[in-house]
């Protein structure tokens, strides 16, 4: 083999892994029934006939290729034999309409696309006039296409046959192009959703992609035995960094489920030693847990809710392997272990987890300390796909809820004036694709990339984020001020659906709360109240001092932290009606407008700065059949109580 | 609770279809084989052996040749205790009649036997159905026990019709002790359960279930009814024979034909109630169920002093009311309370 | 774009002069049509006019007084429902006939017993061709479980599934049969209309993907105008139509017959 | 000649009593499709309580009556502790729970009563009927007669019962359809309930007629299965098939046993019966008066 040094390009590293583990699976897919496996060597091969097909069809280097679909290994291979050729993949979200992926085709001049059906087939010909150079579409399952008179169309099954037969035919072929890639060539772009504006293509090469997938690896000590599910979209940098930046770094074994339906069964079956998920489906899976629980018998419960408390109490320390915890402790929690711990890691298909991963959003310090006492090493880290999700981990016994870990090795990170989280790795994009403005805006001179985040180092230098930058504000006293994080923090109680805080320019903070109906509702039965609905129940004294608990005990949390003391919620008001996409309130991906309810509630934000007891207000509310009506009520406002600032504020 | 079943994936059919899919049960099967065959030896006494564990094993081979019948194929039959009457004293006259034949190779020509008579009475399944079936098959037990009786050349003209098993000797040895003859017969009902166990899972079994559940379906998708009633006749009525013909060599050793009668019919009819219709495991549970329920009621009789003619009507009223409790709360017997407790012991801590 | 494409091939059963009766009872009358090749071929008729007894003719469940079976050029009026498995007629039923006590794969597995050659001795032991044979017959099964997309009830005992999936097992166990013809006795009776949908695509697909000729009874009138090549119409054991849906649509006897009271 | 007529009306006569215990089973399966195994049951508990009750000094007159009482109690325990919870089981299901049924009566009667034989006087004698052998030759025992006509009036009565009036009518719908019943409101425990306890009458005269004969005795438990090969031949639906029946196999059983019986070697009246009946069924298994069956699919 000429040119590079073997490894510093993914198809090199494939070359690589079949040469030294050949016989090792190197993906698995849930298909008729059983994991149907395919070693590295296997692996290669289809690699290998798939970039002979595409240049075959005359994919040539520098040219993009579509891969649209749900996990399959065919569609990870196309990445490879993409990359092979000195072409550059370029996943799209299988969920996306039609109209969607038309700016990403055309933006990317995408001429081939390896998709996985006959849905995906459709969008594509549904757009064909708008994407004249779209030529060429490999589909997966040939399932519902027989029939279709279409030329721009051909089985996966035959480009592989045409790929054998170039390859037999130009020996040499496959390896003088392995051998053309460079290691800063662009190895996949990836398109962001930005909040404002079109997407940006974001390019990344083999270089940087490697320099965080192996700093991934050698951090959390990855090796080819460990096993991932992937059933993140792949269009997602977070799923092409797991299942196939680092499979390729570390050699371990992708593990496609059966369909989107299946995922939770496949996981299961699998049962990954290193797994990734988003904090709502921990969520849900810890919501399931409990539901789950309620129709379990008495004893169970009582046995369940005992253990759940050791595990409370003891079960992140065990896992860290702190010091200081008694053989009493010990002993409990190893029964624990082995009455509910183990088999509730079990059930949720989590019992050789070995490292799981949660990103992208805040997660509940109740439900991340859940799932660290029943033993299963959940960490946080914080990225984009800008820095190919690699910016901070949190290291194995070293957990904060709050934070996102230390700076990942090869990553700096600094904090900007405005408090905005600045990053320089190795691990950085390229630029965005046709955009060198906005390449050039996010990325400073110094080589710092602007990740449009706000946050700060906490005392033992890990990484907290608070907010989105443009979101900060400062207090009246010069104070930062994080709505977000504050009302995060409010959102982790079951009761509390929503929360506005206000404090942006003035000299306290303040906070609409919604309290959510089901859990509420349940609280106010059980203990025997009576209610008529939302408003009712909203206004009533006893939800008040449930809500009270509620924010006292966040403020408690924010006064230990003396970046954000000062942001103590001091007075608060349940709303008389809930926030509603319908009355324009929230957007239909359920966030808050915060203008619009400045606005609307103006009365109740005026009251709350005047230290009234109570104010009655009017609104318009839009109902289900499109009439508009009034809702009027008297809105108690309650004072919270609050601490004073830590003294150590200027160890900051 | 036990079960760790994450990451025990599958990758081949071989693997997704054996007997034990779930590696806690193969352990679990592995230990007790262990038990069987190197520790109850080791522990057990003649008196367990001979009272105990070797009827156990017999009973729940000829349990599990009428569950094939009955559980899987759905054809009832009253008239078990004749097909092992038949395996006995056929192979009584095998190994009679025919100089040097190898014991095994008799009781296999006994079961043979048992088969073909099973296919004769089984003709009727063809044309009767239900209860007239179920009917009809006493009249395989009073004909064979009166055959038996009446045709002195079978019992080698022994004026009772009592005959003496030959010794059971084997590969050159002899099985006398209890503990040999226990090692012996756990041997052939292993073999033969998991040729039980092979069949219901592959497409003879299949063709079983499909006549006992839609046998119109059955039909118009291939299944020839005739056939698949007759082998299941054929298998269940040779695993009774075998059943039987160990019944009297290794249990009995004298027997008389009126010891396969009606009551023993029944005896294994109630085993496969209890232990689980249409579950080998069930033929199993259920056999040591029906053995040691006698002996539990029996000591506590004992302990009441009561007479043993009391103990035995207090029996037979306790298998009765059993029998009518399991129909009533778990018509599945035993087998499906055990696949029930496994269920909730997979789902731990969760109820469902 | 599926259905123009498809085209009809020879024809394969012919049925002359059909008439049955059940003990003086006239079920069918003298009827006859044929079926041709990778047709999807639509009996239709109100309640009572004998469309079941017409499928139960042609697989071989009754077997007519008068007339003629003709599949494949071939007499075949004498067969009974064995010899019609064995042709690669499979169908399915109006009421579910599924194997209750056993699970959805096993009762597809059953759609391949005529496939199977291995002897009870090989299957007990467990050895050699009955493996192999429980292994491959395996596969084309799980193909077909995905076709049917039932993936995730592949285990559980079909008595536990609601109806519209127990009707797509259904399908799915005479599909294993890779049958030429397969009749289907109102496979979507009793469906909402999504289910409908669904077994719609799923009829569709197999008599595109695999060729299959479809002989089938629907009530939905919708459902068989859309995917029928041609229909038969049925009334009172006697045919009263037969041609394209669109002939069908404007047949005044069928008209008639269907609104009742316009003579 | 007069031999076999003496024979034939002998058989017949012990017909007209395996028809009355056919009708028990035919009654029980009518109205709620239970093959009721424990009928034979039944029949040794009814006598051995009877016989029970006069060792203790009772009247037959009394204790008959008490039987009586006895045997609805059985029956309507049997309705509420069995029947109940399994209803809209399997018929094969119902069957197993009286073959429960049956040990469990067997052994309480027993228990209760001890498992001696117990003899029973009824006070007919078992001599040939002079008035019949003068002018016929034929030697008829006056007992079975008399039993014959116990029970031929008996077998009417229920015939009547069962055509004629309202119960009976109520019975019929329940036994073509349980639900329909239940929904034009016929209670089903009721009628179930009604049904066990003639069936218990019927028992209980069987049991005193056999009984007298032989002793009371276990042994008595067999008569059902006498009874079984005339449900096969007869149809387990039919009165008019149990009647029938009852005296083919009455009739044909003592023919064979005295023609047959002595070139095979005698005793084959335990088994010929089913022979008979399974090679009639295999001629015509819709039996008797069944109607054909045309399975639909």
């Amino acid at each position: 083999m000429t040119g590079g040094d073997p490894g510093d390009t993914f198809p090199r590293l494939l070359l690589q892994h079949a040469a030294v583990r050949g016989n090792r699976p190197a993906v698995r897919e849930k298909d008729l029934g059983i994991w149907q496996t395919w070693t590295w060597s296997e692996e290669a091969a289809e690699v290998r006939a798939m970039a002979c097909g595409l240049a075959a069809q005359g994919f040539k280097r520098g040219m993009n290729l579509a891969i649209i679909g749900d996990n399959r290994p065919r569609l990870y291979w196309a990445f490879a034999a993409a990359q092979a050729l000195g072409g550059v993949p370029v996943p799209l979200y299988q969920d996306a309409v039609a109209q969607e992926m038309v700016f990403v085709l055309e933006n990317a001049e995408i001429e081939f696309a390896i998709v996985e059906d006959q849905e995906q087939v459709d969008k594509l010909l549904e757009t064909v006039e708008r994407t004249p150079q779209l030529q060429h579409i490999y589909y997966d399952d040939p399932r519902g296409l027989r029939n279709y008179p279409h030329d721009r169309l051909l089985a996966l099954d035959r480009l592989l046959e045409i790929g054998r037969e170039f390859d037999r035919a130009n020996p040499g072929f496959y390896e003088q192009s392995v051998a053309a890639g460079q290691p800063d060539d662009i190895a996949v772009m990836l398109y962001t959703s930005g909040t404002t504006g079109k997407p940006k293509g974001v390019c990344q090469t083999h270089a940087s992609l490697l320099a965080a997938a192996r700093g991934g690896r050698d951090f959390d000590k990855l090796v080819p035995e460990d096993e991932v599910l992937s059933y993140l979209p792949m269009a997602w940098v977070g799923d092409n960094l797991f299942s196939y930046a680092q499979a390729l770094a570390a050699g371990f074994t992708i593990n496609c489920p059966e369909s989107g339906d299946t995922v939770m069964i496949d996981l299961r079956e699998i049962g990954p030693t290193y797994y990734f998920a988003p904090p709502r489906v921990f969520e849900n899976l810890l919501t399931q847990v409990m539901i789950r629980m309620e129709d379990a018998s008495k004893l169970k419960q009582a046995l369940f809710h005992y253990f759940m408390g050791v595990a409370r109490r003891v079960g992140a320390d065990i896992l860290d392997r702190k010091p200081g915890i008694g053989a009493g402790d010990r002993l409990l929690y190893a029964l624990g272990n082995f009455m509910v711990y183990g088999p509730l890691r079990n059930v949720l298909g989590m019992s050789r987890v070995r490292v799981a991963y949660t990103a992208g959003a805040a997660i509940g310090p109740d439900l991340f300390r859940f799932y660290r006492s029943i033993g299963i090493n959940l960490k946080q880290l914080y990225g984009a796909t800008e820095t190919c999700a690699y910016v901070c981990l949190q290291p194995d016994g070293q957990i904060k809820l709050d934070t996102v870990g230390l700076p990942a090795p090869g990553v700096e990170v600094k904090i900007a004036d405005n408090g905005e989280v600045l990053v320089r790795s190795a691990a950085m994009l390229k630029g965005y694709y046709k955009r060198p403005d906005a390449t050039a805006e996010s990325i400073d001179p110094d080589g710092y990339f602007r990740t449009g985040d706000a946050g700060f180092f906490d005392a033992d230098g890990h990484l907290k984020i608070i907010d989105r930058a443009k979101d900060v504000g400062k207090l009246a006293g010069g104070a930062v001020y994080a709505p977000n994080y504050i009302e995060n923090k409010l959102k982790f109680f079951q009761y509390i659906k929503e929360a506005v805080v206000f404090g942006n320019a003035r000299d306290m903070v303040c906070a609409f709360i919604n309290i959510d109906l089901g859990a509420v509702g349940n609280w106010a039965e059980r203990r025997g109240l009576a209610y008529s609905g939302y408003t009712d129940l909203a206004a009533k004294p006893e939800v008040y001092e449930l809500i009270k608990t509620c924010v006292e005990q966040v403020n408690v949390e924010l006064a230990a932290d003396p970046m954000v003391a000062d942001s103590q919620v001091h007075r608060f008001l349940i709303l008389h009606k809930e926030l509603d996409p319908d009355d324009d309130e929230l957007t239909r991906t359920r966030k808050v407008r915060r203008g619009f309810v400045e606005e609307k509630y103006k009365v109740l934000i005026d009251a709350l700065y005047a230290g009234r007891a109570s104010q009655y207000i009017e609104t318009m509310v839009k109902f289900e059949d499109g009439r508009t009506g009034k809702v009027g009520a008297d809105v108690r406002i309650c004072d919270a109580k609050y601490l004073p600032a830590a003294p150590a504020r200027k160890a900051a | 609770m036990f079960y760790r079943e994450a990451g025990q994936f599958k990758t081949s059919y071989d693997a997704d279809s054996q007997i034990f899919p779930i590696r806690q049960d193969r352990i679990g099967v592995a230990l007790m084989l262990a038990v069987a065959f190197v520790v109850v030896p080791l522990v057990a006494t003649p008196y367990v052996f001979s009272a105990i564990l070797i009827p156990f094993l017999i009973f729940a081979l000829a349990a599990l040749g009428l569950n094939i019948l009955t559980g899987y194929a759905g054809q009832i039959s009253l008239g078990t205790a004749a097909f092992m009457a038949v395996g006995a004293f056929a192979s009584y006259n095998f190994v009679l009649r025919i100089p040097g034949i190898p014991l095994l190779v008799a009781f296999v020509l006994g079961g043979l036997c048992a088969a073909a008579v099973g296919i004769l009475f089984g003709l009727p399944s063809l044309r009767i159905r239900g209860f007239y079936l179920a009917a009809s098959t006493l009249a395989t037990q009073f004909f064979v026990v009166w055959c038996l009786t009446k045709i002195p050349w079978l019992t080698n003209n022994s004026s009772s019709g009592v005959i003496t098993a030959q010794k059971l000797e084997m590969f050159g040895y002899a099985f006398e002790s209890p503990a040999s003859k226990y090692l012996l017969v756990l041997c052939i009902v292993l073999v033969l359960a998991l040729a039980a166990k092979n069949m219901v899972r592959c497409s003879i079994g299949r063709s079983w279930m499909a006549i006992r559940d839609m046998d119109v379906a059955a039909e118009v998708i291939g299944f020839r009814p005739m056939r698949t009633k007759l082998t299941a006749f054929a298998i269940s009525s040779f695993y009774c024979g075998v059943a039987g013909a160990l019944y009297a060599y290794a249990y009995l050793g004298t027997v008389e034909p009126e010891a396969y009668n009606l009551d023993l019919s029944f005896r294994i009819l109630f085993m496969v109630m209890i232990g689980g219709m249409g579950s080998i495991l069930g033929s199993f549970l259920g056999a040591a169920f029906i053995i040691l329920l006698p002996i539990f009621l029996s000591q506590f009789a004992h302990g009441f002093g009561l007479p043993n003619s009391i103990a035995s009507n207090l029996e037979a009223m306790v298998f009765g009311a059993l029998i009518i409790f399991f129909l009533i709360v778990e018509p599945h017997g035993l087998a499906r309370l055990w696949q029930i407790g496994k269920e909730k012991l997979r789902l731990w801590p969760f109820p469902h | 774009m599926a259905i123009a494409a498809r085209k009809s091939g020879d024809v394969i059963l012919e049925l002359s002069n059909i008439s049955l009766s059940f003990g003086g009872v006239k079920a069918l009358t003298d009827i006859s049509f044929d079926v041709r090749e990778h047709e999807i071929r639509a009996i239709i008729g109100p309640n009572g006019a004998g469309k079941s007894s017409m499928l139960n003719v042609i697989n071989g469940v009754y077997r007519p007084q008068q007339g003629a079976i003709r599949f494949h050029g071939e007499v075949r009026t004498d067969m009974n429902t064995h010899d019609a498995a064995r042709y690669g007629i499979a169908r399915t039923f109006q009421n579910i006939a599924l194997f209750k006590g056993m699970s959805v794969l096993d009762n597809i597995m059953t759609g391949r017993n005529l496939m199977m050659k291995a002897t009870f001795i090989e299957q007990a032991i467990y050895f050699g061709r009955a493996r192999r044979e429980e292994m491959e017959h395996r596969r084309r099964v799980e193909q077909i479980i995905d076709f049917l997309e039932i993936q995730h009830i592949r285990k559980t005992p079909v008595g536990r599934l609601p109806y519209g999936l127990q009707k797509r097992v259904e399908l799915a166990r005479a599909l294993a049969a890779e049958p030429k013809m397969l009749l289907l006795d109102e496979p979507m009776a009793g469906m909402n209309v999504e289910e409908k949908q669904d077994m719609c695509r799923f009829v569709l697909d197999t008599n595109d993907q695999f060729g299959t000729t479809i002989v089938l009874i629907e009530h939905d009138m919708g459902v068989v105008m859309d995917i029928s090549d041609r229909v038969v119409v049925l009334d009172y054991g006697k045919k009263i139509g037969d041609g394209t849906p669109e002939e069908i649509r404007a047949n005044p006897a069928v008209i008639s017959a269907y609104l009742g009271t316009v003579h | 000649m007069q031999f076999f007529l003496e024979v034939l009306l002998g058989g017949l006569l012990s017909g007209v009593m395996y028809a009355l215990v056919a009708l028990g089973y035919v009654l029980i399966f009518k109205a709620s499709g239970v093959f009721n195994y424990a009928q034979g049951a039944m029949v040794f508990f009814a006598a051995l309580t009877c016989v029970g009750f006069s060792e203790m000094g009772m009247s037959l007159w009394l204790a008959a009556p008490l039987t009586m009482l006895v045997m609805v109690a059985l029956a309507l325990a049997t309705e509420r502790i069995v029947l109940r919870p399994l209803v809209n089981q399997n018929e094969i299901t119902l069957f197993m729970a009286t073959i429960g049924l049956t040990f469990f009566i067997e052994g309480l009667a027993q228990l209760v009563w001890g498992s001696q034989v117990h003899p029973l006087e009824l006070g007919i004698e078992d001599v040939p009927l002079q008035w019949m052998l003068d002018r016929t030759g034929i030697a008829v025992s006056q007992f079975d007669l008399i039993a014959a006509l116990i029970c031929a009036i008996l077998v009417a009565a229920l015939a009547v019962l069962f055509s004629k009036t309202k119960i009976g009518r109520a019975l019929r719908a329940v036994a073509d359809d349980h639900q329909a019943a239940q929904a034009v409101g016929i209670p089903l425990q009721y009628i179930w309930a009604v049904v066990w306890t003639v069936a218990g009458f019927v028992a209980l005269v069987a049991g005193l007629l056999w009984g007298s004969r032989n002793g009371v005795q276990f042994a008595l438990t067999f008569v059902a299965l006498k009874a079984l090969p005339v449900l096969i031949l007869g149809g387990f639906t039919s009165v008019p098939g149990a009647i029938v029946g009852g005296l083919i196999i009455g009739a044909s059983e003592k023919l064979a046993e005295v023609y047959l019986g002595p070139m095979v070697g005698g005793g084959i009246e335990g088994w010929f019966p089913y022979v008979l009946a399974l090679g009639f069924l295999l001629v015509r298994p819709e039996g008797l008066f069944g109607e054909k069956i045309i399975r639909r699919v």
